[in-house]
Order: C-alpha cells, then structure tokens, then sequence
C-alpha cells in the first residue's frame, strides 16, 4: 500500500555513484532543502560538528545556522517546537542523536504528532520527520545501543522508516520530508560507515510502504530490516555454497507494511526467518512473523523463525555484546535447518 | 480626580468603548456556553468529561481580544473559553462536545481537543502542558516565515510540574521568539492545592530563563487585555516571549462530577470568589460607573446570546453522530 | 517460568467474598504497606482524592499523607524519584493516572529502571513497582484511551502485569511490590466498576509467569488479556449455543510470559484467536500470535489470528469509538469461521 | 596580615593538613587515573568512548570528600573522577573500562555506568540528567527511613537542558530532601557553548525554586570543599536541597577522540585554563605557599600513585574477558 502522499515510481536501478550509507542521507536532506525552503533540521551539535556522526559534515555551511540548528539538550523541548512549526507551515527535521533518546520524545512524537489530524478531524497536518539512529556493537552500552523502531511501528498515525542500502535511504528520506505526516527514520550507525552503495545521480524519490527484494530465491525468505538485511545477504551467500536458494526481502518501511511483498515471497518459498536488529518480543520481528503466517499459512512447511537483538540490555564489553546481535552464522545454521539440508 | 477614576478614564480612552463591550459580550458568551454544558453532561447527553471554565472568562476573552485573527492559540482541557474566545462558533463547538459529525473535529476530538486552523486554534491538548511545544513551534514558523504571527499557550498553574515548560522556555527566550505563555492560576491542580505542588515562587521561574514576566488580577478583563496586548505587540516587534501568570479561580468541580469539594477547598473561599471577583459582574458595574453601558444595553446583550446559545444546543443536539465508517478516515493526511 | 522472587503457589480458589477490581488493588496495596512499611504509592491526586478513579480511597485515612503521597504533576518528576527510592531500599508503587501517560516517562521506565541492575552487573535492585490503567470506551478521546502494554513488554528488564479479575489483579500486585525488579501493572478502567469476582479472605500471592486457563474448551483458544478476558469467555458462551467448545487462557503476565501453558492449550485444540485491546500491529497480540505459532505450528489448523484495538487514534464520539474495541460477536463469528461451523 | 592570608589560614585551620593533603592526593589521584584512560584509548585498549575528567578534578574530590562513605552520589559521562572520588578502586574501574569481567559491572556497564553499593555510588549515567530523579530518590528514601544520609547529583550545565532536572528540583524543594545539586559548569555541551544553548541566568533557575544556590570557582579544591560541606550538613539537619554552580573546564576534547577542537573553543582559552586555572598546580602551590608541605612531598604523593595507578592498568589489561555465557546474567534481581 503505497501512500499517495510520495507514490512516485522509483527509477530504474541505473545507479552512477557510489555513496555511503550516511552520505545518502546527507544527500537527501541537502536536496530537500534546496527544493523547499521550509525545511528546516534542528537537534544537539548537529551544524559545525555536523553531529556526533559527523553525517551532516558541510550542511550548516551550505544553508546557514538558520536552517541547521543546534539546539540545547533539549530533546523533548525541540522536537515538541518541530511539531508545532510542522502544523503551521514548516517541514522540520529533528535530530535524535541516538535512538535511545525516542524514550525522552515519546509524548510528543506518540500523543502529539501521532494523533493531532485524526483529533483534529483531519484540519492540521504535521509534516514532521524525525531522525533517530539504531543499532548495537559500538560499545556503547546499554543507553546508547537500542533499536527502538518498534514503538512508533505500533502507534497509528505514524510512519516508519528502515532503511538498509544508501539508495534506500535517500530515495526514502526524500519521500519522509515530502510526506505530510509525521515520519520516523531510523538510522543504523554501523551503516554509516561499513555499508556503501550505488545511487543514480538523477534526483529520486521512493514511497513510503513498497518492499524491496534485495537478492530472489526460491527456498527460502528472509524478511530483514536495516542492519539485517546486509547479514541476510551475507547467509544467503553461504546458502547458495549449499546448494540453497534464499530470498531476501526488506520492507524498508514498517508503516505502512507492504504487506503483500512479504507474503508472496513466502507463499513461494515456503519458508522464512525474519531479522530484525530491535528486540524480538512484542517486536517488529513478531509483526513482521504474524502477518506473514496469516498471510502465507497454508504455504509454510514449517514456523515462521525470528533473529533479533537478545533480550538483554545491551553489554558493554564487547566479549558480551557481540553475541547479542544475530549474525550470518546464525542465519545460516537456522536457514539449512529448516530446509533440512 | 481620584486615581481609580482616572485610571478608568484611562483604560476607557485607551481600549475604547466598543472593544469595552466586546469584552463584556465574550464574557457573557463563554458563562452561557459553559452553563450549557453543564446542563448537557448533568442531562447525560454529552459523553466523557466536561472542565468548566466558568470565573475565568477574563484571561481568555481578555487575550484573544489582543490577539490578530491569524495569530495562535493553544488550549487545554480546560479549554471551551479559549476556543470561543479565539472565535470558534458555538453551535459546531456544541456539536463537537456531544460526538457529533457537525463538530469542528468531526466528533473525534471531543470537548479535550477542539481545534480550528480558520481561528488559529492549533488544538485543546488532554495532556497537562503537551501544547507548550507546539505553540513555541509555532512562534518559531512565525519567525522564520516572517508572518508576524504570535502564539499564546494557555495552560494551568499546575502544568510548572512539567519539565517540558522550561525545555520550552529556554528555547523561547534563547531564539526570542513570540510565544506568550498564559498561565491561568486557578489554585487547584485537580483536587490539590497548587501550593502542595510548588515550590518557591512562580514569577521567578520563567524570570530566570530571562523571559519578561508580569503577575496580574485574571478576573479583571481590562487589566488582562492591556497586559496581554503590550506583550503580544512586544513579541511581534520580534523582542521575545512573554510569561503571564493569572490569577484566577474555577467556580465549579475540576469537571462537573466533581460536586463534593469540601474536602479540598473551603466553601467559603468558592463563596467569595463568586460573589467578590467575578469578572463578568465587576466589568459589568465598570462599564456603567463609566457611563459605557446601562443595565437596558447589558440584558439586551445577555438575551441575545441566551437565544445564539439556545439555538446552538438544539442545532448539536439534533445533530447526527458520525458514520461509524468515519473512524478509519483522517488517521493519515 | 514462574519468578523464583514470587513463586508461593496460588491457593485453591475457595473464594469467600466478592469484592470489585478496584477493590482488589486497594487491598492488595493496604495489605503490602501493612506489611512492609518500606512500601509507599504517590502519584496525583492518590491521597484525599483517592486517584481520578477513586481506587485509593480510605488509604491515606490508614496510612497517613507520608506513605500515601500527593504529588506535583510530575510523572517523570515523581517516577524517577521512585526508581532512587527504589535503589536505597524502598519498594515504591509510583501512580501513573492515565496509561497514555506512561509516554512520558519511558526513559525513566526504559533507560534507566529496566536497565540499572544489569548495567550495574546484578549490583543494584529496583523494586518499584508502576501503576497505570489501559482500556477504552470512556469517551476520553485519543490521549486517555489507551492500552500501552507493548512497550514496557519489548523491553528487557521490566516485568509487565495486565491482569483480568479481582483475584488475579490482588495476587499478582502482591507478588509485584515483593518482586526485586521493576514491574509495570496495567488496570483495565471499564475493569474498576464492571469487573466484581470472588477472592479468598485469606492472604494468597500469585506469582508472576503464570498463565490461567479461564474456561476449559476443546475446539478453539482464546488468548486474552485483561479487559479482553471478559469478552471472550462472552464470546466462549455464545460459541457453546452452536457446540463449540472454546478454551480462554490468560497470560496475567506478559513477561515473564507462560509460554509452555499457551502453547499446550492451542496444541490441544488447534485454532487460536488472541485478543488484546492494545493496538494490534508490532504489538502483544503480536507476540502471543507468533509464540503459539513459533511453539504449536504443526498442531494449528489454519493460522492464528488477532482481535484488537482498531488502528486508530481513539475517536471521542460514541459512534466511532464503540467499533474500534473487539466485541464479543465479533469474537463469535471469527471462532466460528475458523471452526467452519 | 593581608585578607588573602588570612582566608588562607583560615582553611588550613577549619579544613585541617591531613584533609588538605588529602584533597590534594585524590586530584592526583583522578589526574593520572584519567591520563592512562587516554593512553588506553589511543592505543586502542579501551572499547566505547572516553569522557575525560581532566581539568574538574577539584569538583569530585572538594565535594566528595565533605560526604560520608554510606552518602550517595550519581555521576554522568564523565565519571570516572567522581566515582574514584567517592572510593572507587582504581583495578576495577579499569578493569570495567576495558570490558573485563572483574570490573565494577562485570563489564556490563563501561565506562558511563561504573556503579557500587559499597561506596554509595549509584551509578554513572549516559542520559544528560537521566539520574536527577535517581539522586532525589535517594535523597527521599533517606529522609523517609531516617538514616541521615545525603545524596550529590552531578551533572554537566548541558543538563539544565533537560526538564526532568526542574521536576526533582521541585520535588526535592517542595519535600526538603538532603540533595545536592552539582552542576559542573565547564562552558560546553559536547561542541556547542553554554551561552548558545542556555537562556538568562544558570544560578536564577535553581533560586527560583527555592533551592538555596550558590556559584563558586569549581577550580578551588578548598572552595568546593567547604562550601559543599556547609550545605551538605545543612541538608543532614533536613533544611533542604542545595544547587552549587562549580565554574570549571575540561582540558581535553568532548571524548579521547575530539581532537580537532578549533571550530568551537579557542586554543587560547585552553591554554589559559591549564596554565592558570589548573586545580592541581593552584593547591600545590597553596600548600607549599602555606607550609603544608614541601616539593618533595607533593612528588612522593605522585610518585606512590603513579606505581599504583600503572599497577591497576596492568591488573585490567591482563584481566580476562567475560564468558559470553554471562550475557544473559543479570537481566533480573
Ligand atoms: C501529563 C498529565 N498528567 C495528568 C493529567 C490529569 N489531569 C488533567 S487536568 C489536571 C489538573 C490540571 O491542573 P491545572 O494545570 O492547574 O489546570 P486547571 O484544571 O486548574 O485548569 C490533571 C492532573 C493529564 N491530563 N496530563
Ligand atoms: C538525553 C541525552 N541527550 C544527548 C546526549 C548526548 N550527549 C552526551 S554528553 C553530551 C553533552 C553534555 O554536556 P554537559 O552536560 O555540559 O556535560 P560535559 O560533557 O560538559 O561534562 C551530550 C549532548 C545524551 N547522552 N543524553
Ligand atoms: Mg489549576
Ligand atoms: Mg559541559
């Protein structure tokens, strides 16, 4: 179900550049900001230090501290001010450093943003996004680590965003800011540096709510968000040594749920193991395992598996963080086991 | 001429007869609204909670009044008078409060959430200071468009229990930008005393983020409307925020089935509220000490928003409910 | 997996008295400050008021404005207060009035109590225990409706009660103010005055991961959760007019989560409809689905669906509101289909 | 005699020389436990990021050394000055820096969450003010079960950016709790100047909550300890909370790896805060100036630290690693 609201077709893949992951995003709001002078970005260090990413690197030089704004550490204070500048005629961007920060901001993205149009009878409109990044072993600890994505999945009026690929992210950011609703995109910090990739040097926009299929198969789905989507891809190579087919398919937005996407390549394959880097209870990977078996019920050879974060606050040391996030190992043992090979 | 006739010359040359008239008018507009309410929810024909604002007509009326048509306002749950005061109509605010699709949110909002962009009323918000980013986002969209907009938030004295008021203040003074914070100190947060809830000394909070600040008598709708008017010009010249700290009182229950009340606050004190300060009676005996009005020019005022009221219920009453298909429309824009 | 911290077995229900939902917090409460006097509650309007839903009431009367305490309207304020009491030995119960409120103190929640004993390598405890009530149709409008559940579930660390009867309700608090970790225990509000049930007079705990089987059925589970309960075992009546025998299982926690007694009933009767008046997607009816799936694939006989909140900001208007909570016919119909009866 | 020597005797009398030399080792103490966190860092030894403590030395060891052993503290990011400051052992705090299984937290914290029961400390915190409602509560539990102790809340001005911080300070006023607010004032939030980020003035906010406030020079280890002393035994009697303002500077970058620091501080401004302001060199010299003790003493009070603190980096980097089986211990009491 693509939205109206950014349903322009997505070129063909004639990619001419390559970028990294953050430089896509670095990218679109440049483009977005050259194209509507009401697109504003405020968060904490996010103008000369570009942000503690550094993502942002040169924003604040091209259009002034007017537009990228460093704010106090005020989460809770700005992102509320981007609300309200959203209702009366501004496109604003908030900067949540880390996405473990979402739980300062949940009022206001959840019982604010969320839900003022349909309070409202649908009169204002809050075309608000707010960027939020995820994602563990950074050794960053407990508070600085999470993948929060599936809170705001669960919370009608807003939309969710992903991404895995730098043609991803900045086809998808474009559409964020052009949606006229509220939007939260989460970033996955590892990203930023490992993952690089081709993106057409023709402006494009993709809408929120299509699937993608990273890599076809026929024996088997992995459904993979984010971060996961590039250690699916990774199992799906070590499968193929195998003698086993995967097929890898991201949502790339978890609202709205392209749902039909998901549930054809399992009615195909018959199998599927969904991966997602948040918690794996009362989760995105649960949603994602659900609607699937609804779905695709009568075609499965077996269960709908799950490889998420485990459940644990996430360690500092890295002899303990590292085990609490799936890797192509796990996906692969898993992968063979249920195609009993 | 003693000093309490000049000032009143004073304020009558200042603010003029008509908008003299007007405040009394929106006044008396808000007390027949309200007192309709109340009959409807005690009739048991509007649904949910219904938070009166009756004895605080002053702050609303005396606001808006100073406020352009395209300037911002934010309520509360407590928010029927804003609304009205902002210019809402009566017979779609009626209709919002009973459910009905006629109502200015379609029947979703509800008494807690009436919102109107024709009146810039960017919403009442049902959690206690949730609207002080919104209206300081859109001081900030005033500001950065060069619209020369101001917004005011209204809220009560018990939302300084929220940390996200000073997140809000800082960034108000530190951008200068024009977003008058109302604060309608009735003295109850719910069944609380606000002095139970509060240290130190209100005034001095936003003071300290630098932010222009001034105490005044709430249930004086000139004072109100000449205070408020010299800070919303000042925000609009771009010289920054403002903070007003009211000083009020709610003659009914914190919502109307709040009926026994002894156990938090002394009859006595509701009696002399009523009877001393009530702002509709103390304008009203201004406007005729000051020759502005006759007793004749009141009731004539009074009656004929008695019959808008009237006809405004009976519109809402016999309003239809919305189809309940409508509940999957207006979830996304 | 029932907590060793509050595992005494729950007594035989040789209930002597009836008493409401509400009451049952209250006693449950007033029992545990009677006997711990560690044990304080505060929140708004909890003292003379009795809370907005007048639960409390009588309790400042017994134990004074000092362990029963009005505060200022913090949550943040008053529930990160608590998580330090609860670090230097107190076991305090902070009042949450609204659930929807729960928003604004997730990082309290989340980042901190659910994460402090583990961060802290097992050196702190925090045994506080979050009060806050869920459930719709009170014509409160988008912001006091709703059932968040799922978020204090998807994170690690927290334990989460979403009880359905007096009895459950008053053993399980009990076992949540002596439980070391933090706990978040949900109270349906339509529960407060139309749930009334039998509780024994004598004092019984009732540890925390135990699911309870709330009708015996052979041809379909109900899994549901607090208000959700009471509309199944309706709908469990209306299916036994037409011969199907529906089985209702109540989790009463949705972590610890008793996985093994939801499994086993649905291996038992093969179909399975979870109801949970939380919103649906990336949520506990998520869970609960994809554990049974996960757990008793091979037994179902078509896939196992959910009945919800509707995905909507909870409209105020009777006439919108009333559709978007599950209903006991529509609970009927959808067993009776999967039932082809 | 001069009123500079006079004030001088007058500490050396009030505080005492074994507590001056005291002051004078645990700055010591943090300076050289913070330069091998540096040295680990760059040599790639140490997972995560370093927030160094460098240059705020005076601010832990004046304020913790005016607390008794069972007194709380909660620290930030920047904590490991004010852990070690409280009583932490240098092997274990290293030992949790480098994520090994005899650290503080078994490796699970890091360096943002070093916590111990066993010296009051209840944790580092990697939330701007995230632990304001934890100190409070301590605070509250302490008032409640009457066991006199006090809790210190340390933070960074940046913190003044978060609302919870006015919520507890509400609380801790409104109910006179034995807290002490610590804001340590070094100018920077990560890159961004205090200034731009913080409207009127840092003292008012506290003052107007009725939070007895006082501004010192955090560089002034003598300072920080007899001011911290006044109001934490003023907070023991239960007369309420206290703010202290400590104006103070971090020598190094955010973290170990902000080294190009140029776009938002002036080298300049470093410089003159380490060559004039350095807490160490100032009470060095105070205690030489006023015959508390020579050269040669201050170098053997080094020299004993230098074995020791190079004896725990050894202890941590040979330490083992957890057992991955360890993950999943410690998710629940
Ligand atoms: C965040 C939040 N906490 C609690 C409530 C419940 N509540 C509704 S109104 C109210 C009292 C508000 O007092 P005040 O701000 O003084 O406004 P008044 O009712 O006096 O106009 C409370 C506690 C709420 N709606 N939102
Ligand atoms: C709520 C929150 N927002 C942002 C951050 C990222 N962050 C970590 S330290 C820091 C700057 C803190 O400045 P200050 O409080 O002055 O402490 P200092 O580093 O100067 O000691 C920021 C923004 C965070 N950890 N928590
Ligand atoms: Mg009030
Ligand atoms: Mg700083």
């Amino acid at each position: 179900m693509p939205d109206a609201a950014t349903a322009t077709v997505a070129p063909p893949r004639d990619a001419t550049k390559e970028i990294g992951f953050g430089d896509a995003v670095r990218e679109a709001i440049a483009e977005e900001m050259r194209r509507d002078p009401t697109v504003v970005l405020m968060g904490e260090d996010v103008a000369e230090a570009g942000t503690t990413f550094k993502v942002l690197k040169g924003l604040v030089e091209e259009f002034g501290p007017g537009r990228i704004i460093d704010t106090p550490i005020s989460e809770v204070g700005f992102t509320g001010l981007c609300v309200g500048a959203a209702m009366t005629g501004m496109r604003p961007i908030a900067d949540i450093m880390f996405g473990d920060f979402l739980m300062l901001v949940m009022d206001q993205i959840g019982n604010q943003a969320a839900k003022i149009h349909y309070m409202s009878g649908g009169k204002w409109n809050v075309p608000i996004v707010i960027r939020a990044t995820m994602g563990a072993t950074r050794r960053s600890a407990a508070q600085h680590s999470q993948s929060l994505h599936a809170w705001p999945s669960h919370i009608p009026g807003l939309k969710v965003v992903v991404p895995s690929t730098p043609y991803d992210a900045k086809g998808l950011f474009k559409a964020a800011v052009r949606d006229n609703n509220p939007v939260v995109f989460f970033e996955d910090k590892i990203s930023y540096t490992k993952v690089k990739g081709l993106v057409p040097t023709e402006e494009y926009v993709i809408p929120l709510g299509v699937a993608d299929v990273k890599r076809e198969g026929s024996d088997i789905t992995f459904i993979a968000t984010s971060s996961m989507v590039q250690v699916a891809l990774g199992a799906a190579a070590m499968l193929e040594e195998v003698g086993i087919s995967a097929e890898v398919v991201d949502p790339r937005t978890t609202w709205p749920l392209d749902e039909e996407t998901l549930i054809n390549s399992v009615k195909k394959t018959s199998r599927c193991i969904v991966m997602d880097e948040g918690y794996g209870r009362y989760s995105v990977a649960a949603e994602l395992a659900q609607t699937v078996q609804e779905g695709a019920f009568y075609d499965l050879d077996g269960p709908v598996r799950r490889l998420c974060a485990m459940h644990v606050p996430i360690p500092f040391s890295p002899a303990l963080e590292d085990v609490t996030v799936p890797t192509e190992k796990q996906a692969f043992d898993l992968a063979r086991q249920m195609c009993n090979r | 001429m003693t000093t309490a006739t000049k000032m009143a010359t004073d304020a009558a040359v200042q603010i003029g007869k008509e908008k003299l008239l007007r405040l009394y008018e929106q006044m008396i507009a808000i007390r027949l609204f309200e007192e309709r309410v109340n009959d409807l929810y005690t009739r048991a024909l509007m649904p949910g909670l219904a938070h009166l604002y009756i004895g605080e007509e002053a702050i609303a009326v005396g606001v808006c009044e100073a406020l352009q048509p395209d300037d911002y306002i934010t309520s509360t749950h407590r928010g029927h008078g804003h609304c009205l005061a902002k210019g809402a109509s009566p017979p779609l605010m009626f209709a919002e409060l009973l459910g009905k699709e006629a109502g200015y949110c379609k029947g979703k909002g509800g008494s807690m959430h009436i919102a109107d962009p024709a009146t810039g009323n960017l919403g009442a918000n049902a959690i206690v200071c949730g609207s002080a980013g919104i209206a300081t986002g859109a001081a900030y969209a005033s500001k950065y468009l060069k619209n020369g907009r101001v917004a005011v938030c209204f809220f009560g004295e018990g939302a300084l229990g929220q940390g996200i008021l000073y997140e809000e203040m800082n960034l108000a003074q530190l951008w200068k930008l024009p977003v008058i914070f109302v604060c309608e100190n009735n003295s109850y947060n719910e069944y609380t005393h606000f002095k139970e809830a509060t240290a130190g000394d209100v005034a001095a909070r936003p003071e300290a983020f630098g932010i222009a600040t001034h105490t005044i008598d709430g249930q004086d709708v000139r004072t109100v409307y000449q205070t408020a008017s010299r800070y919303i010009e000042r925000a609009r010249r771009g010289e920054g925020p403002a903070f007003l700290q009211c000083i009020t009182y709610r003659y009914h229950g914190h919502h109307v089935g709040d009926i026994a009340r002894a156990y938090y606050r002394p009859k006595a004190e509701e009696q002399e509220w009523v009877t001393q300060k009530d702002p509709i009676t103390l304008h009203g005996q201004w406007l005729m000490d000051n020759r502005m009005a006759d007793r004749a020019t009141l009731d004539a005022i009074q009656e004929k928003l008695v019959k808008e009221m009237d006809a405004a219920v009976e519109f809402a009453v016999n309003a239809p409910y919305p189809d309940p298909s409508r509940v999957t429309e207006d979830i996304y824009a």
